[in-house]
C-alpha cells in the first residue's frame, strides 16, 4: 500500500520535473532562427501563455524594435497590456482601448481579455528591452541608467543597440558605462566570435571597472571552456585583482555596518541613558516607548496617505516631532501617574514598569492587531549609493545622521538649557535643588518626558528597518540596558562609545563566528569587561557615586 | 528580633504546602467518580507551581537578604532542568521515534553520528543528580566570584545577570550545541522505571516536590535566621561597614549566591520532571524578571512570601489565560503595578501590617541602601 | 619619646584624578597614645583614615601598623589586625537590633562558614552586656538601631568599635551634632578607652580637643602643618593663617 | 485549593465562549437552520494570543471561531451545537503543554485545533498521546513525525520545499545554479535545508554552489548576510535564495535586500514562511517578483475561495483582512473532523481517528484533500510571485495534488520509514526494510 503512495509521490515529482523541463534560454532564441510564427508577427509571443515565449518576444521587441514596440513595452510594464480570445493585443488606458499592434483606438471593449502573463523572467527581459529603448531615445539620465543596467546584466543580443549608441554622438558621462556594457556583452555566452584580442581588451575594461557584477561576468567567461585560453587566463587574473580590491573595501564595509548597527543601538539606548542613567529609574517599559514611536510613525504615514497623498514622502520628517511629542507625553504621564510614587525604590520601579510594559504591549495589540503594520520607506530613503567599493544603504545612512543629530540635541538640552541645568542639579542633590527653589517634581516629569521622547525618536528610525509589531520593544530593551551599563551609567559619551563598540564589535565577529555565536561572544565579553571595570567604560567619579 | 514573625510564617507556609500537596496527591488517586477526586491536570499544575516556588525562594534569598537583585536566576533553574532533561531523554533509550538506543531523536534526525562528550554519563541517575547541582553551582560560583570580588553591585550586577541568562538562551537556541535547539528536550517516558504518565508517579513527584520545597524553606530559614542571617542583613544594608568590622562581604555573598543557585537548580529539575519539557525559552530574561515579581508580590525578605507569591501569581496566570485569553495580560500587568504601589511589602507584609505588634521589625522596614547603588 | 611606633605613615601621597589629596604625609603614633588630628575641610583628614583602613591605596609611601605593611591589605584584613574605624556619619546596621549590632562586632568569628553554625555563647552575651553598659544603651538593647537618636547611634558605633577590641581606634568627628553634655561624656569615654588602646581622633571642635587634652597634629593640603600640644599649635602663626585665612 | 477553581474554570469557559459566540453571531442570529440542541460538543483552540507568536496565531483562532459559527448555523454536528474553548498559551512552550492538558483533561474537548511552531507541537505531542486526544496542526513543517493523535494539515517538505526548488531550477524560475539556503536556527529550517541539500546534490548542484546560513530568532540586522548573498551571487552563475526565515525576521531581511538593490530578477528569494498575512505588514513595492511556495494563495480564483474570503471579511468586519495557507489548512481540518464525527456518529476519539483516514474534503483551490494513512493529506503546490498589492501572482503549480510524506526519503535515517495508521501496520514510524515498528511510542 505504502509503495503505491510512494509511486504517486514519484509521479508527482516527475510531473514537477516535466513542468520545469529545460527550454532554450532567451539569448539563444535571439541568435537562433526565431520560431516560424514569430517571424511574421513580432507581437505573437506576447499572446502565449508561456513565460518563455513572452520573454522571447519582449526581448526581440527590445533589440529589433517594431513600430509600436515602445508603447507596447511601456504598457506591459504598467500591466496595461491585454490579450483577447481572438489573439488580439490591446492596451487599456483607463476605460479606452487601443490595438497594441497598430496603436489605433478600438471603439468597443474587446471580448474575453486577460492580462499578458508576467513573471521574473518576463520582467527581466522587459527591463532589458526598456533599457535598450532608453539608451537610444531616453534623456541623459535615462541613458546613463540604461547603460549601467546593460553593463550589469550583459546580454549579447543587445550588442547592436550599444554599438549604435556608441556610434552616435553622446556625452562624456555615457562613454564609460557603454564601454563596460560592451565589454561585458562580448564576454557573455552567445556573444559573436570576436577573437582573443577583443576579448582580452574587454577583460581589461571589466578589470578596471571592478565590482561584483563585472566579477560575475569574468567568472562566467573564465569557466567557459570554449573561450580562448589566453583570454581566460587574463580573466582569471582580473578576477584576482577585483577580489583583492573587494576585500580591501569589505573592511570599510564591515565598519559601516558596525557603525550603522551602533547608531541603532545608540538611538534605542539614548532615552534610557537619560531616564536610567541620569535619573536612575529602571524603566522596563522603555522598549514599549520605542514601539509607540514606531506606531506613531505608522499613523502619521497613514493619515498623510489619507488626507494629503502628495505629502506622503514627507511622512518621516513629520513623524519625528509627532513621535517625540506622543512618547514624551506618555512618558510624563507614566512619571506622574506611577514612577513618582516609587522614587528611592528603584527595584519597585523595575517591577511596576515591567507590568506597565505588559499592559502597553497588549493595549497596542488590541488597538492595531497582533500582526505587523506596514511602514513604507519613502523613495528618497530607498536604495543605496556607491562610495568607491563601499555600498552605502540610504536608510542606514540616514539613521546614522539621525542618531548623531539626536545625540547632539540631547547634549544641548542637558548642557545649554535651564532645564538641563535643573535636571543635573536635581539628580545630583535633590534636597539642595528643592531648597534653591527648583520645582523638582516638574523637573522629574520633564526629564522623564525627554527620555521617553527620545525613545520615541528611536521608534521612528527603527520603523524603517524592522518590524513594527507589539513585540518591537522586547527586541531592544536588553541591548539598550547593556549599552547604558557598558558605557557607564549617567554618561552620554559612555553610551555613545558603548553603542559603537557593541555595533562594530558585533559586525566584526559576525563574519568570523556567525551571527548567533557572535552575539553570545559579545555578551560574554561585556560581562567580563564589567567585572574588570564595575562601573562601565566611563564611570562617574567623585564622592557621590559610592552611596 | 529580626524577622521573627516572618520565620514563624515560614514554618506555617511549609506545613501548608505539605498538607495541600498531600491532599491533592491523594485526591488524584481516587476514582474520578469520587467527589473528592482531583484531576491529574491539577496535580501536574501544582507540581509546576512548587517548582516555581523553589525558584522564587532562591531569588528571595539573594534579593531579600543580600540585596542582590538578580535578573538572571532562571538561568540556574533552566540549567538544572536541562541536566535532568538529559537524563530523562537518555531514559527513553530505544523507545524513541527512530528506535536508536544511543542517540536522542533530535540528534538522529539532524544526522548526529554520536553523542557529544558532555552527554557522557547523563544516563546514570547519580551522574544526572550531580550534574543538576554541579553545573549551575559551578556557573554561579564562577560568575559570583568574578562579580563580588571586583565589587560589581547594584544595577550593574542586575544587568550582567540578565546578560548571562540572555547569552545562555541564545547559546541553547543553537542546534549545533546538542541540546535540541529551540525544541529543547521533551517526550520523556519514565524516571527510574516509573512511567511519568501514571497518576501514581505524578502524585509521588508532587509529594517529593513539596518535601523538597519545605526542606529548602526550613534550610534557608536556618541560614538567614541565625547569626549568619544578621550578617547578611548587615551586608545588605551597610556593606562597607562590615568590611571595617573585619568581615569579607564578597565571601558572604558568594556563599549565599551559590546556595541560591543550587535551590533554583533543584527547582528546575523538579519542574522538568513534572512539566515534561525543557527548552531555551526557560532562559528568557522575562522569566527571571517574573520570578523577581513573584517575590515582590509575596513579600521580599520573608521566604514564605516568595513561595506564596510564586504560587498565587502562577495560579492567577493559569486561570486568566483560560478565562480571559485576550485580556489576561492587562490583569497581570495591573497586578504588578498595584503590588508595587500599594503593597510595597507584598502580601505577607500586608498580613503583617494587619496584625502588627509594637517594635516588631522585618528586614524590609528600612530601605536597603544596597538597592540604590 | 619612648616606645616603638604602633602606626607609622612615611611619605604617603595619593592623587584623585589630578588632585593631590595627600601630599608626602608622614605621621607616627606610639603604642597607647591618643592623637587629635585637626585641619580645615579638604585638609585630607578623611582620606588619611581611608588610607590607614585600606579603603584607599596610596600612590607612594609606607603605611605600617605594628610591623605589618597596610598598603598590601584590604579593609577586612586591616580590621582583623586590630584597627577599628568610626565614621563621621554614624553607620550602624539600622535593620538590626542594638544587641545584634554589637554581636556582629565582637572580636572572633569572621569566616562566613564558621558563622553558619555559630550560636551566641554566654561569654559573648557577657561582653555584649558590658558594651551595652559602657555605651549606656542597655535599655535599648532590643530596639532596632535605625530607631536610635543621632547621639545614640554615635555611641553604638563606638560600642561596636570596642567590640572589635582593636589596638587602634580611628574616630572621625565623634561629636558632630552632639549636645555639649554628650560631647563631654564622649570625651570621657574616649579618655577611658585610651587607657587600654591607642586612639586617633579627627575633630573640628577645639573645645572637644582641649577636653581630650592630647597631642594635636594639624593637617593642611594633605600634609602635616604642625604637631604638638594644643596650646603650642594654636599659637603657631601658620596654623592661625590656615584657620583664619589671614 | 486548585481543584474548586478548576471547576470554576470549566463553568467559566462555558460562560466565556457563550458570550463570545453570542457576540460573534451578532447580526447573523436571523438566518439559522434547525437550531442545534443538547450538550454542546467542545473543540479546543490552542493558539498563542500574546507573546511573539500572537502575530501569526491570533488569526487562526479567529478562523476556527468563524468555522464553528458557520457549522452551528448549519445545525451543528450530530444535531448538537459546537462550542470553541479558547485558551492562550502565550507563546510559551511549557504553557502549551499545560493548556493542552487542560483542554483534554478538564474541558474534555473532542478535538483541538492549534499550534504553529514545531516546538509547540513537540511540547503538546506527549500530552495528546497520553490522554489520547486529537490535534489538527495547520502549518507547514519539517516532517519527520507521524503521531496517531495528530493530523498534519500543513505541508510536509515534499509538498512545499522540493517543488519550490524544482521551480527555481526550471527555466521559468530562472534556471538557478547556485543556492543560498538562509534560515532561522531552529528545527524546521535545519531539517528542510538538510533535505534540500541532498536533493540539490541529486540534481547535480555541488556543495560549492550551496551556501547555508542560520540566524537567531528575530534577527533584525541583515546587512552582513545580505552582502554575503550578494557576493555569493557574483560567481557568474544564476543564484537563488531559499528562505526559511521565521516570520518576524522577514521584514528586516526584505528591507535590507531592497536597500542593497537586490531585485527578484537578479537573485530571486523563495520563501516558505511568508504569506499574505506577513505581506500585510510589509511595504511590498520593493518585493515585487519575490517568490513564495504554498498550498494556497488568497489570489487563487475559485468559487470556494471567493465564498471563504467573503465569509472571513464578514466575520472579521474587515474587508481588508487577508487569508492565508494555514487558514485553509484549518478550514480543511475542521471540515474533515466534522465529516469524521458525522460518519462515526460519535465524538469518541478512537472512533474518529479510525474514521479519518481516507476521508476526502474539497480544498479552497479546486482540488481535493484526502487524509492519508500517515495522517497527512494531499495538497497542490503553488509558486506565487509577490505583487504590488500584497497578493501573490501564481506563476506555477503542480499538475496534481501531492501526497504528504511524513518521513523524508532524502534523510538517510528516515529513508525507509513510513507511517500507516491502518491495520495491520498501525505504526507511525514503520521501517519498510526491517518490517518493524521503531520505538514503542504507539504500542
Amino acid at each position: 500500500m505504502s509503495d503505491r503512495r510512494r509511486r504517486i509521490a514519484l509521479l508527482a515529482l516527475l510531473g514537477v520535473a516535466l513542468a520545469g523541463a529545460p527550454a532554450p534560454s532567451r539569448a539563444q532564441t535571439v541568435d537562433a532562427a526565431p520560431p516560424v510564427a514569430a517571424a511574421a508577427d513580432p507581437y505573437a509571443g506576447l499572446t502565449s501563455p508561456h513565460f518563455e515565449a513572452i520573454a522571447a518576444a519582449v526581448g526581440r521587441l527590445g533589440t529589433e524594435g517594431a513600430p509600436q514596440a515602445q508603447a507596447v513595452l511601456r504598457a506591459l510594464s504598467a500591466h496595461h497590456l491585454f490579450v483577447a480570445e481572438d489573439g488580439g493585443l490591446y492596451v487599456r488606458e483607463g476605460e479606452s482601448w487601443t490595438d497594441a499592434r497598430t496603436g489605433a483606438p478600438v471603439t468597443s471593449a474587446p471580448a474575453g481579455v486577460r492580462a499578458v502573463r508576467e513573471n521574473n523572467r518576463v520582467r527581466g527581459a522587459l527591463a532589458q528591452a526598456m533599457a535598450g529603448q532608453a539608451l537610444l531615445a531616453g534623456d541623459a539620465a535615462a541613458r546613463r541608467d540604461a547603460a549601467a543596467r546593460l553593463a550589469d546584466h550583459p546580454d549579447p543580443a543587445m550588442l547592436p543597440v550599444v554599438d549604435r549608441a556608441l556610434a552616435t554622438p553622446h556625452e562624456a558621462g555615457l562613454e564609460a558605462p557603454l564601454r563596460r556594457a560592451r565589454a561585458a556583452m562580448l564576454l557573455s555566452p552567445g556573444a559573436p566570435a570576436t577573437g582573443e584580442q577583443a576579448q582580452s581588451a574587454a577583460v581589461r575594461v571589466l578589470r578596471d571597472a571592478g565590482g561584483l557584477d563585472a566579477r560575475a561576468v569574468l567568472a562566467r567567461f573564465a569557466a567557459d571552456e570554449t573561450a580562448p585560453a589566453e583570454a581566460r587566463q587574463a580573466a582569471q587574473s582580473a578576477i584576482v585583482t577585483i577580489d583583492r580590491r573587494i576585500r580591501l573595501w569589505s573592511l570599510a564595509q564591515q565598519v559601516f555596518y558596525g557603525l550603522s548597527l551602533g547608531s541603532v543601538l545608540l538611538l534605542a539606548a539614548m532615552g534610557l541613558a537619560i531616564t536610567f542613567g541620569v535619573m536612575g529609574i529602571i524603566n522596563m517599559a522603555h522598549g514599549e516607548l520605542v514601539m509607540l514611536g514606531a506606531y506613531t510613525t505608522y499613523l502619521t504615514q497613514k493619515t498623510l496617505m489619507a488626507v494629503a497623498p502628495g505629502l506622503a514622502a514627507f511622512s518621516l520628517p513629520l513623524a519625528v516631532p509627532a513621535a517625540f511629542l506622543v512618547c514624551g507625553a506618555a512618558g510624563m504621564l507614566i512619571e506622574r501617574g506611577l514612577i513618582r510614587f516609587l522614587y528611592g525604590r528603584p527595584l519597585e520601579t523595575l517591577l511596576a514598569t515591567w507590568g506597565l510594559s505588559l499592559v502597553l504591549q497588549q493595549a497596542v495589540r488590541s488597538l492595531f492587531g497582533p500582526t505587523n503594520v506596514a511602514v513604507a520607506t519613502p523613495g528618497w530613503l530607498a536604495g543605496s549609493f556607491q562610495l568607491g567599493g563601499l555600498t552605502v544603504t540610504l536608510d542606514r545612512f540616514a539613521i546614522m545622521l539621525f542618531a548623531g543629530a539626536v545625540m547632539g540635541a540631547v547634549f544641548l538640552v542637558l548642557r545649554r538649557t535651564a532645564l538641563g541645568l535643573q535636571m543635573r542639579a536635581v539628580t545630583q542633590n535633590r534636597r539642595m535643588a528643592a531648597l534653591m527653589g527648583i520645582r523638582t517634581a516638574r523637573v522629574d516629569a520633564l526629564t522623564f518626558g525627554l527620555g521617553s521622547g527620545v525613545a520615541g525618536l528611536a521608534g521612528v528610525a527603527v520603523s524603517q528597518i524592522d518590524n513594527v509589531s507589539p513585540n518591537l520593544g522586547q527586541g531592544y530593551i536588553i541591548d539598550s540596558f547593556l549599552v547604558v551599563v557598558f558605557g557607564g551609567v549617567g554618561n552620554l559619551w559612555g553610551t555613545l562609545a558603548a553603542a559603537m563598540t557593541l555595533g562594530v564589535g558585533g559586525k566584526a565577529l559576525e563574519p568570523l563566528v556567525g551571527a548567533v555565536s557572535g552575539k553570545i561572544l559579545l555578551l560574554v565579553l561585556v560581562i567580563l569587561f564589567i567585572q574588570r571595570h564595575p562601573r562601565g567604560m566611563f564611570p562617574l567619579r567623585g564622592r557621590g557615586v559610592e552611596s | 528580633m529580626t524577622g521573627e514573625f516572618a520565620f514563624r510564617g515560614v514554618v506555617r507556609t511549609a506545613a501548608a504546602v505539605l498538607v495541600v500537596a498531600a491532599l491533592l496527591a491523594l485526591g488524584s488517586l481516587l476514582p474520578a467518580s469520587n467527589p473528592l477526586s482531583v484531576s491529574p491536570f491539577v496535580v501536574t499544575l501544582a507540581g509546576k507551581y512548587l517548582a516555581y516556588a523553589m525558584l522564587a525562594l532562591a531569588v528571595d534569598l539573594v534579593w531579600g537578604f543580600v540585596g542582590i537583585l538578580t535578573l538572571g536566576h532562571a538561568a540556574f533553574f533552566a540549567l538544572g532542568g536541562y541536566a535532568m532533561g538529559m537524563y530523562l531523554v537518555r531514559e527513553i533509550g530505544a523507545r524513541g521515534v527512530y528506535g536508536n538506543p544511543d542517540l536522542p531523536d533530535f540528534m538522529v534526525f539532524l544526522s548526529w553520528k554520536s553523542l557529544p562528550w558532555y552527554w557522557w554519563g547523563s544516563d546514570h541517575v547519580l551522574v544526572a543528580a550531580v550534574l543538576v547541582l554541579a553545573v549551575p553551582g559551578a556557573l554561579a560560583a564562577l560568575f559570583g566570584w568574578l562579580a563580588f570580588r571586583s565589587r560589581v553591585g547594584g544595577v550593574y550586577l542586575s544587568i550582567i545577570t540578565q546578560a548571562l541568562t540572555y547569552a545562555l538562551m541564545l547559546a541553547f537556541f543553537q542546534n549545533g550545541l546538542g541540546f535540541g535547539g529551540n525544541n529543547g528536550l521533551t517526550d520523556f517516558k519514565d524516571v527510574l522505571g516509573f512511567d511519568l504518565h501514571q497518576p501514581g508517579t505524578r502524585a509521588g513527584l508532587l509529594i517529593i516536590s513539596a518535601l523538597v520545597l519545605a526542606g529548602a524553606m526550613l534550610a534557608t530559614r536556618a541560614l538567614v535566621g541565625g547569626r549568619f542571617g544578621r550578617l547578611l542583613i548587615a551586608v545588605r544594608d551597610a556593606q562597607s561597614r562590615t568590611r571595617f568590622l573585619g568581615y569579607r562581604p564578597d565571601q558572604v555573598k558568594l556563599l549565599v549566591w551559590v546556595a541560591s543557585a543550587l535551590i533554583a537548580a533543584v527547582g528546575g529539575a523538579l519542574y522538568v520532571l513534572q512539566v515534561g519539557i525543557i527548552n531555551p525559552g526557560e532562559f528568557a530574561p522575562a522569566n527571571s524578571i517574573e520570578s523577581v515579581i513573584w517575590v515582590a508580590v509575596g513579600g521580599r525578605g520573608t521566604l514564605s512570601g516568595a513561595v506564596i507569591g510564586a504560587v498565587l501569581v502562577n495560579l492567577g496566570k493559569t486561570l486568566f489565560t483560560a478565562w480571559l485569553p485576550e485580556l489576561w495580560l492587562y490583569g497581570l500587568g495591573a497586578l504588578f503595578i498595584a503590588t508595587t504601589l500599594f503593597l510595597p511589602q507584598g502580601l505577607v507584609g500586608l498580613g503583617r501590617h494587619i496584625n502588627r505588634r509594637r517594635d516588631e521589625v522585618t528586614p524590609e522596614v528600612t530601605r536597603p541602601a544596597g538597592d540604590a547603588a | 619619646m619612648s616606645g616603638e611606633a604602633l602606626l607609622e605613615l612615611r611619605g604617603v601621597s595619593v592623587t584623585f584624578d589630578g588632585f593631590r589629596a595627600i601630599n608626602d604625609l608622614s605621621l607616627s603614633l606610639r603604642q597607647g597614645e591618643m592623637r587629635a588630628i585637626v585641619g580645615p575641610n579638604g585638609a585630607g583628614k578623611t582620606t588619611m583614615m581611608d588610607i590607614i583602613t585600606g579603603k584607599t591605596r596610596p600612590d607612594t609611601g609606607v603605611v605600617r601598623f605594628a610591623g605589618h605593611d597596610l598598603t598590601k591589605r584590604d579593609e577586612a584584613a586591616i580590621a582583623r589586625l586590630g584597627i577599628g574605624r568610626k565614621f563621621q556619619k554614624p553607620t550602624v546596621f539600622e535593620a538590626l537590633s542594638v544587641r545584634d549590632n554589637l554581636l556582629l562586632s565582637l572580636k572572633g568569628l569572621r569566616s562566613p562558614f564558621a558563622l553558619l553554625l555559630a550560636r551566641e555563647t554566654a561569654e559573648e552575651a557577657g561582653r555584649i552586656d558590658a558594651l551595652l553598659g559602657i555605651t549606656r544603651l542597655a535599655p535599648h538593647a532590643r530596639v532596632q538601631a535605625g530607631g536610635l537618636s543621632h547621639g545614640q547611634k554615635q555611641w553604638l558605633e563606638i560600642g561596636m568599635l570596642l567590640g572589635q577590641e582593636p589596638q587602634l581606634l580611628l574616630v572621625d568627628e565623634p561629636v558632630a551634632g552632639m549636645t555639649d553634655a554628650e560631647t563631654m561624656a564622649t570625651a570621657d569615654l574616649l579618655r577611658d578607652i585610651n587607657r587600654t588602646r591607642s586612639v586617633v581622633v579627627v575633630e573640628h571642635d577645639m573645645e572637644f580637643v582641649r577636653a581630650l587634652g592630647v597631642g594635636v597634629t594639624v593637617l593642611h593640603e594633605g600634609s602635616v602643618l604642625a604637631e604638638g600640644a594644643l596650646e603650642a599649635v594654636s599659637a603657631d602663626p601658620r596654623v592661625i593663617d590656615v584657620y583664619l585665612g589671614r | 485549593m486548585t481543584d474548586p477553581t478548576m471547576r470554576f474554570t470549566r463553568r467559566d469557559f462555558a460562560r466565556f465562549s457563550l458570550a463570545a459566540s453570542a457576540a460573534m453571531l451578532g447580526g447573523s442570529r436571523t438566518l439559522r437552520a434547525a437550531p442545534p440542541s443538547g450538550e454542546p460538543i467542545r473543540i479546543g483552540v490552542l493558539h498563542s494570543l500574546s507573546g511573539t507568536m500572537a502575530i501569526s496565531e491570533t488569526t487562526l483562532k479567529d478562523v476556527i471561531l468563524m468555522l464553528v459559527e458557520l457549522q452551528n448555523r448549519k445545525g451543528g454536528v450530530l444535531g448538537r451545537p459546537l462550542e470553541a474553548v479558547v485558551v492562550d498559551p502565550a507563546s510559551n512552550w511549557p504553557l502549551f503543554a499545560e493548556k493542552a492538558r487542560q483542554l483534554l483533561a478538564v474541558d474534555k474537548v473532542s478535538a483541538a485545533f492549534g499550534c504553529w511552531t514545531s516546538v509547540s507541537r513537540k511540547a503538546v505531542l506527549p500530552v495528546f498521546e497520553e490522554l489520547d486526544g486529537i490535534l489538527f496542526y495547520p502549518v507547514q513543517y519539517e516532517g519527520q513525525e507521524c503521531s496517531r493523535n495528530v493530523f498534519y494539515m500543513g505541508a510536509a517538505p515534499n509538498q512545499q520545499a522540493i517543488p519550490a526548488v524544482d521551480y527555481l531550477l526550471s527555466e521559468d524560475g530562472g534556471g538557478a545554479k547556485r543556492f543560498a539556503l538562509v534560515g532561522t536556527d531552529y528545527v524546521y529550517p535545519r531539517t528542510t535545508n538538510q533535505i534540500l541539500q541532498s536533493y540539490l546534490k541529486q540534481k547535480g548542484i555541488g556543495d560549492a554552489d550551496v551556501m547555508v546560513n542560520y540566524t537567531p530568532f528575530g534577527q533584525s540586522d541583515w546587512q552582513t548576510i545580505v552582502s554575503q548573498i550578494k557576493a555569493f551571487g557574483s560567481a557568474g552563475r544564476k543564484t537563488a535564495v531559499v528562505s526559511t526565515i521565521n516570520g518576524d525576521a522577514n521584514v528586516p531581511f526584505y528591507k535590507e535586500l531592497a536597500a542593497q538593490g537586490i531585485s527578484a530578477t537578479d537573485i530571486p528569494v523563495m520563501a516558505f514562511s511568508v504569506g499574505e498575512e506577513e505581506l500585510a505588514g510589509m511595504d511590498t513595492k520593493p518585493l515585487v517578483g519575490q517568490l513564495a511556495a504554498w498550498n494556497y494563495f488568497e489570489s487563487i480564483d475559485t468559487p470556494a475561495n471567493q465564498a471563504f474570503i467573503r465569509e472571513w471579511h464578514g466575520f472579521t468586519k474587515n474587508p481588508k483582512r487577508t487569508t492565508n495557507d494555514p487558514m485553509e489548512a484549518h478550514y480543511i481540518g475542521f471540515n474533515l473532523w466534522v465529516q469524521a464525527v458525522t460518519k462515526a456518529g460519535t465524538t469518541d476519539h478512537d472512533k474518529v481517528i479510525e474514521t479519518m483516514v481516507g476521508l476526502k474534503q474539497p480544498n479552497l483551490t479546486g482540488g481535493v484533500a484526502e487524509v492519508l494513512p500517515n495522517h497527512h493529506i494531499t495538497k497542490p503546490v503553488y509558486i506565487g510571485e509577490i505583487q504590488e498589492d500584497g497578493q501573490f501572482n501564481v506563476v506555477w503549480q503542480t499538475p496534481r495534488e501531492i501526497p504528504g510524506q511524513a518521513w523524508s526519503p532524502f534523510v538517510p535515517e528516515t529513508r525507509n520509514l513510513i507511517g500507516d495508521w491502518r491495520a495491520p501496520i498501525r505504526c507511525g514510524n514503520y521501517d519498510t526494510v526491517k518490517k518493524a515498528c521503531l520505538g514503542t511510542r504507539h504500542v
